[in-house]
């Protein structure tokens, strides 16, 4: 087991290695086919691990690699901790990232950095894996990093667009704000608790201060809203599209955005010594995913739209934690990588029909035209709506459920969120496939045609996966599902009052009574317009004004302390004051150079006026 | 007669002084060697004094390496000088100075 | 005068544990078979054969090593020969650094014998004795087997660096050399005799032993005979301001020796000196500590600052060293096994580093070994991206910039240091660390310069570019991942016997 | 404590006179550096170009210099022979091998040449080959390589 689950983590790193030794020497296709290769590997490597841990007594399995660091008490081992929880995350996160690396094949043809595409791909999926099954913060941390490096590589592919290289610089930097949120909980954790790995941190988890628990889970929510792009670091998401759809689909929808939300769950134990630090998070999650929605219904830019839906699905993971329902949320982050993946996709392929086009303006009519893009998009639409019985109905149902026990005003932002999701779904996908064709000005007059199987498969596949992932945790077999697996990685789950049957269908009927109406509205009022000033206000399409708050609250600020820095504090301060320092050291450094006068008894005579030197001294001390 | 212990330490001294002094002053690197010589014959009378005095067999067998060390010292550093006479044709260590700084 | 007995009635010869006296064997074997072989066959023993039989000798040592430390682990340190050598981690791990150096420079020195078109085994023949001397300083458990294992080391490296026969830098360096390190050694060695006289044995243990159960009450003796010790060491070490030579020697001697020198003379003497000072004369830390306080900031701060100054390779270098001394004196002022752990650690990572630098050197150097300008590093990397990316990481390890073995030998010396409550010493040291930061920054970037430059192309050879490739990979693998290492240096600390 | 003073005033002194001289030479020499002109050794006529050669016996110091070497190795079986019996067979390996790294030398320096009286040959460096016996047989023989 040991082995096979080293593997999950080395293949890709192996892959990389690979193309990066044997780049030059691959062609394009074969680059591919490895590196897609490697991922679908480290998938079966994964499988083999979940049966095998299926069948052990103990399902928490430390993997001692090496001992990486050993400083003072600071004793850190590369090692792989093996339990439901992450063995859930590795499954999904090498599945849907070997469709993606086969998605890729085919939509990154022919463009001129391939080779570098693929090695950032397997390199992100190496340290996606490495957050996922590292046993200690640190190595997490390393994971984090890893893939905050590979995101702004990969946002930033097309580097010669101004907008791209500039969103990658966006998203690297609101990932370094979440980032010292993580590097404070670690200090925090270190100092309190002495150690650094999971199960060390949980074992003493009893004996930290609810302030300091407070404060650590406060910590680890800056780094989750970072990472998992939710308020008020969240705006980084949505430039972050510039990437190509296969990065926006894998790291962007499925992976890398939810590593906020694994780190969250992860650290459930310590959330469950902080009440108030839950309700923030349960807060955060739900304004997020009702702020985001409103936005993606005013958004012209097909993938701009995905963005907002991913950030306010992500609010429901994150509001879920906050509740306690730490299965519920790795429910709705499993469903939800298969859909918006799906979603991701086919946007993808849309785009690819269109040469290149993202403005829903100019769509419309594609149904026709894309024979597997149309019924698996159709599919996707309406799993995210909450439509039964596909898997979004299920997940976050499961979600609201818990959210009305714990809290009705953030469940009925809840419930609002799921109505605006329903609408600007319905919005993407009647502009998209219905009404009438404005696309032949981008197409030149000819015919979209259909992407390669190589993209049309991974479609298919997800579409598969977002209507049966229901069945993986179906409401009346929690305990024999998802659930039941993972429950024995949460050191606490927030007490369950025994429901109703009957509440438990109300609840349902509200929320397909939710997705109906969003339906309804959104296909009635979109079906013959493509343009609506009143509703799609610029209030919303410009997100809130929220770039413009922090430009001018943090941004103009700090730039014009830059340029005084610049001007001053460097050129006169720092430059004065190193250069004097600098020239006074040259100086007496010249005269100590004069003793090195290169006769040998001048050595001689400071040798023996040191030697006298010591021997005063230390006889001095003896009278 | 007994001489004091003492009075060869002092002798050892003054001689190491001696040579010590010697290698400041001189120019020439053979003096020098001598000067070096002689510190390290200076160690050899501490030694054996002091082997005397501790009634122990050790120190004076110190004295045999110490003096063995030297000779071989002086064969190294003499070879030395040749190699630096052949060139300059002095042995003035005071005309090495182009390694400086 | 009455006469003393020198002629007792029965002789115990002293047992003698061989595996502990292996590498000296080894080493001195190897020699005295390359002069046999120079002196009988009547062809010239060519480049390739002296420098095998050094390699098979040195990978020898490091085989021995590896048992010893079997040995150590079964049934703990011991000492052989009446005490007069010691058998511990510390010794172990030391030898084994000496070994890899030789290893290393012996590959180096290869090229650029044959670059220079020497002829004969004399190069290895001395490399081979003094490492054996090297080695008997890190064994030695007596002041009399450390002045042989010192003059050992001492007197092969004045003959490699008068080696060049072409530059007449290189006769007046070792003449220098010599007549500094004669003085030193005297003044060692007079040391030796005072502290003799005052604690009645030049052996450590007994030493230790006799200051731990007597109080002294005229210590004048003693002190006076470890401050000349304490002189000795420093000369070896190059800690200001016994360091005069050492810039002059470093540039006058051939190259491959000044990385030789480098590392093979910073083992063996911190090794002895971590030995007197810590556990022979531990019982007096609180006398010999103001004396090293002051050690490491003039050597710190001399090296760094006037390093700033130079614009030849090797000297610059050399200051260079000097400072890294200062740092390893910081281990031993601390004075606790944290502090030799990490006095070891430094050496241990400092030495591959050192000779790989100089391997760089020897190869820029060019024909005749006299290209030594900064300015000739200019754009290096650009033409040759991996020997110029080699001699920054190599420089930037130097530096104690992260993710090289510098770093973490310099976190450990400081942290030690701070440990025992040596905070403003730590921070005058580091202070000397951020000088010493502007002048291999300004190296590494000269390497990267992209001004066009005039240059040959630098033909690296085989074995050269092994040594190089695996001085950097130790920098990067244990500035990366130094836990292991970090492990065996205090397990090495922890079998070190006072 | 008493006796040692004189070491102390000794070093003292050593140091004060040596860097006295120095910087007394320093202030009482005059500064003018003699001219090249008043150096040579004919004020007018040709320029020397080299200097002229002194008597410097180099066999004289590299036999001076082995004997001095073996001399003092020697003085390691004194201390052997007085006890030899009681060392038994371990004693006689010791000094066997002892004596054999010190023949070593002996075999090396007689291989050097440095042994032989005559006139002084050069080794150059860098033509292994070129050595008096080498180049003697050359012209007897048709076959360096055979004779080397």
């Amino acid at each position: 087991m040991a082995h096979v689950s080293t593997l999950i983590v080395i293949l890709p790193l192996l892959g990389y290695l690979l193309v990066l030794i044997n780049g030059s020497r691959l062609t394009e296709r074969q680059i591919g086919y490895v590196a897609t290769g490697v991922v679908g590997l480290s998938f079966v490597a994964s499988v083999v691990t979940f049966v095998l841990l299926l069948h052990r007594h103990s399902r928490q399995v430390t993997v001692h690699l090496f001992n990486w660091i050993d400083v003072g008490t600071l004793h850190v081992p590369a090692a792989l901790l093996i339990d439901p929880l992450s063995i859930t995350m590795c499954l999904f996160v090498t599945g849907i990232s070997a469709l993606i690396h086969l998605y890729s094949i085919g939509y990154m043809h022919g463009e001129k950095d391939y080779k570098k595409f693929f090695l950032y791909l397997n390199l992100f999926v190496f340290s996606m894996l490495t957050l996922v099954l590292a046993n200690n913060l640190v190595l997490t941390f390393v994971g984090w990093e890893g893939v905050g490096v590979c995101s702004y590589w990969l946002v930033s592919y097309y580097f010669d667009r101004d907008s791209a290289s500039s969103a990658g610089k966006k998203a690297f930097i609101y990932n370094r704000v979440g980032d010292v949120g993580l590097l404070l909980a670690m200090f925090l954790l270190f100092s309190r608790t002495g150690t650094l790995t999971y199960v060390g941190v949980f074992a003493r988890a009893g004996s930290l201060s609810p302030t300091v628990a407070t404060l650590v889970v406060l910590a680890l929510l800056l780094a989750a809203t970072g990472k998992s792009a939710q308020i008020p670091l969240f705006n980084w998401l949505p430039d972050a599209m510039e990437g190509p759809t296969p990065v926006s689909a894998l790291i962007h929808a499925a992976t890398m955005v939810t590593a906020g939300v694994y780190l969250l769950v992860r650290m459930s134990p310590v959330l469950a010594i902080s009440s108030s630090g839950r309700l923030t998070i349960a807060i955060i999650g739900g304004v997020t995913a009702f702020v985001a929605a409103t936005i993606a219904t005013s958004q012209k830019d097909i993938k701009k739209v995905l963005a907002f839906s991913t950030v306010s699905q992500i609010g429901y993971m994150v509001l879920a934690v906050g509740v306690g329902a730490y299965a519920a949320a790795i429910f709705l982050m499993v469903s939800h990588a298969f859909f918006k993946a799906l979603l991701f996709l086919g946007s993808g392929s849309v785009i690819h029909a269109l040469n290149g086009e993202q403005d829903l303006r100019k769509m419309g009519a594609l149904q026709r035209f894309l024979p597997l893009t149309f019924p698996t998009f159709l599919i996707g639409w309406l799993t995210i709506s909450g439509v039964p019985p596909f898997a979004g109905f299920w997940s976050k149902g499961d979600v609201l459920t818990n959210v009305f026990e714990h809290n009705k005003i953030l469940w009925v932002l809840g419930v609002v969120t799921a109505i605006l999701t329903a609408y600007y779904m319905s919005r993407l996908f009647v502009l998209t496939f219905r009404g009438t064709e404005r696309f032949r000005e981008v197409t030149h007059g000819h015919d979209p045609h259909e992407s390669p199987w190589v993209m049309t498969l991974p479609l298919v596949v997800l579409a598969v996966l977002s209507v049966l992932g229901g069945l993986l945790d179906l409401p009346w077999i929690h305990h024999d599902s998802l659930a039941g697996f993972l429950s024995s990685t949460f050191g606490y789950v927030a007490p369950l009052h025994a429901q109703s049957t009957l509440s438990q269908y109300g609840l349902a009927a509200v929320d397909v009574a939710a997705a109906l109406i969003g339906l309804a509205a959104a296909i009635s009022i979109w079906r013959s317009r493509t343009e609506d000033e009143r509703l799609t206000p610029a209030f919303l399409e410009h997100v809130w004004y929220w770039d413009d708050f922090y430009d001018a609250t943090i941004g103009r600020p700090l730039e014009e302390l830059a340029v005084f820095s610049d001007v001053v504090v460097e050129d006169e301060v720092i430059d004065g004051g190193v250069m004097g320092l600098a020239v006074g050291i040259s100086r007496s450094a010249e005269s100590v150079r004069k003793i090195q006068s290169g006769f040998v008894r001048h050595y001689a005579l400071a040798m023996m006026l040191g030697t006298a030197v010591l021997v005063v001294f230390l006889v001095a001390r003896v009278s | 007669m007994n001489v004091p212990a003492s009075w060869y330490l002092i002798l050892a001294a003054v001689l190491f002084g001696i040579g010590a002094f010697g290698l400041l002053t001189r120019r020439s690197a053979l003096i020098m060697f001598m000067c070096i010589e002689l510190m390290l014959n200076a160690v050899n009378l501490t030694f054996v004094t002091f082997a005397r005095t501790l009634s122990d067999i050790g120190g004076q067998a110190t004295v045999f390496f110490v003096m063995v060390v030297a000779a071989a010292e002086v064969t190294v550093g003499l070879g030395i000088v040749v190699a630096v006479f052949r060139r300059r044709s002095s042995t003035s260590v005071d005309e090495l100075s182009e390694l400086k700084g | 005068m009455t006469t003393v007995p020198v002629v007792s009635s029965s002789i115990t010869i002293p047992s003698i544990h061989y595996l502990a006296i292996l590498p000296v064997i080894i080493l001195l074997g190897a020699s005295v078979v390359l002069v046999f072989a120079t002196a009988l066959v009547r062809t010239k023993v060519t480049q390739f054969v002296a420098s095998s039989v050094t390699v098979a000798a040195s990978v020898a040592v490091l085989v021995v090593t590896y048992f010893q430390w079997r040995c150590l682990d079964s049934s703990g340190p011991s000492t052989t020969i009446a005490h007069a050598i010691v058998l511990d981690g510390f010794s172990v791990v030391a030898t084994g650094v000496v070994a890899v150096s030789l290893l290393m420079a012996t590959l180096v020195a290869h090229d650029w014998a044959l670059r220079e078109r020497i002829v004969g085994a004399e190069y290895q023949i001395l490399a081979l004795a003094a490492s054996a001397g090297a080695v008997l300083m890190t064994q030695a458990n007596d002041l009399v087997v450390i002045f042989l294992g010192l003059e050992i080391l001492s007197l092969g490296l004045y003959v490699l660096v008068a080696f060049d026969r072409h530059r007449h830098t290189s006769a007046e360096a070792a003449l220098k050399y010599f007549l500094l390190g004669g003085f030193a050694s005297a003044i060692f060695i007079y040391g030796a005799a005072l502290v003799y006289g005052a604690t009645g044995s030049t052996n450590l243990s007994t030493m230790s032993y006799f200051l731990a159960s007597n109080v002294l009450t005229h210590p004048g003796l003693l002190y006076a005979g470890f401050a000349l010790l304490i002189v000795g060491f420093s000369f070896k070490i190059a800690a200001v301001p016994f360091h005069l030579w050492s810039p002059d020697v470093y540039e006058g001697a051939p190259t491959p020796v000044t990385g030789f020198m480098a590392s093979i003379v910073k083992v063996g003497a911190f090794a002895a000196f971590v030995r007197v000072l810590i556990s022979a004369l531990g019982t007096q830390i609180d006398t010999w500590r103001p004396i090293l306080w002051v050690l490491v900031v003039l050597t710190t701060v001399v090296g760094a600052s006037v390093a700033l100054l130079q614009r030849n390779a090797k000297r610059m270098l050399a200051y260079s060293s000097i400072n890294h001394a200062g740092f390893i004196l910081l281990g031993i002022w601390a004075g606790t096994t944290r502090g030799v752990a990490s006095t070891l650690f430094y050496i241990v990572t400092y030495a591959p580093t050192v000779v790989a630098t100089f391997a760089v050197v020897t190869l820029v150097g060019g024909l005749g070994d006299e290209n030594h300008s900064i300015g000739g590093y200019r754009g290096l990397a650009r033409r040759q991206p991996w020997l110029g990316a080699s001699m920054c990481v190599l420089l930037l390890s130097q530096l104690g910039a992260p993710l090289t073995s510098g770093f973490y030998a310099k976190y450990s010396v400081l942290a030690s240091t701070i440990d025992v409550g040596g905070s403003p010493l730590a921070l005058i040291a580091l202070l000397s660390a951020a000088i010493a930061a502007c002048f291999y920054l300004r190296w590494s970037s000269a390497l990267y310069s992209d001004e066009p430059v005039e240059a040959t192309r630098i033909v690296v050879p085989l074995s050269t570019g092994i040594v190089i490739g695996v001085g950097v990979a130790m920098t990067l693998v244990f500035g990366i991942w130094p836990g292991p290492l970090v492990t065996l240096c205090q397990h090495a600390t922890l079998l070190f016997t006072p | 404590m008493d006796q040692y003073l004189p070491i102390l005033g000794l070093l003292l002194l050593g140091v004060l006179f040596a860097s006295g001289s120095l910087v007394a030479s320093a202030w009482l020499a005059p500064h003018k550096r003699p001219t090249d002109a008043k150096l040579a050794p004919y004020e007018c006529g040709i320029v020397p170009e080299s200097e002229p050669p002194q008597r410097f016996p180099v066999r004289f110091y590299l036999v001076a210099m082995i004997f001095v070497i073996f001399d003092i190795e020697v003085v390691f079986m004194y201390p052997f022979a007085v006890v030899f019996r009681q060392l038994h067979v371990f004693g006689l390996i010791e000094i066997l091998t002892f004596s054999l790294t010190v023949f070593a030398a002996l075999v090396f320096l007689v291989s050097e040449g440095a042994l032989q009286w005559g006139p002084v040959k050069y080794l150059t460096p860098g033509m292994p080959e070129r050595t008096s016996s080498s180049t003697i047989v050359r012209i007897g023989r048709d076959d360096p390589e055979q004779a080397a």
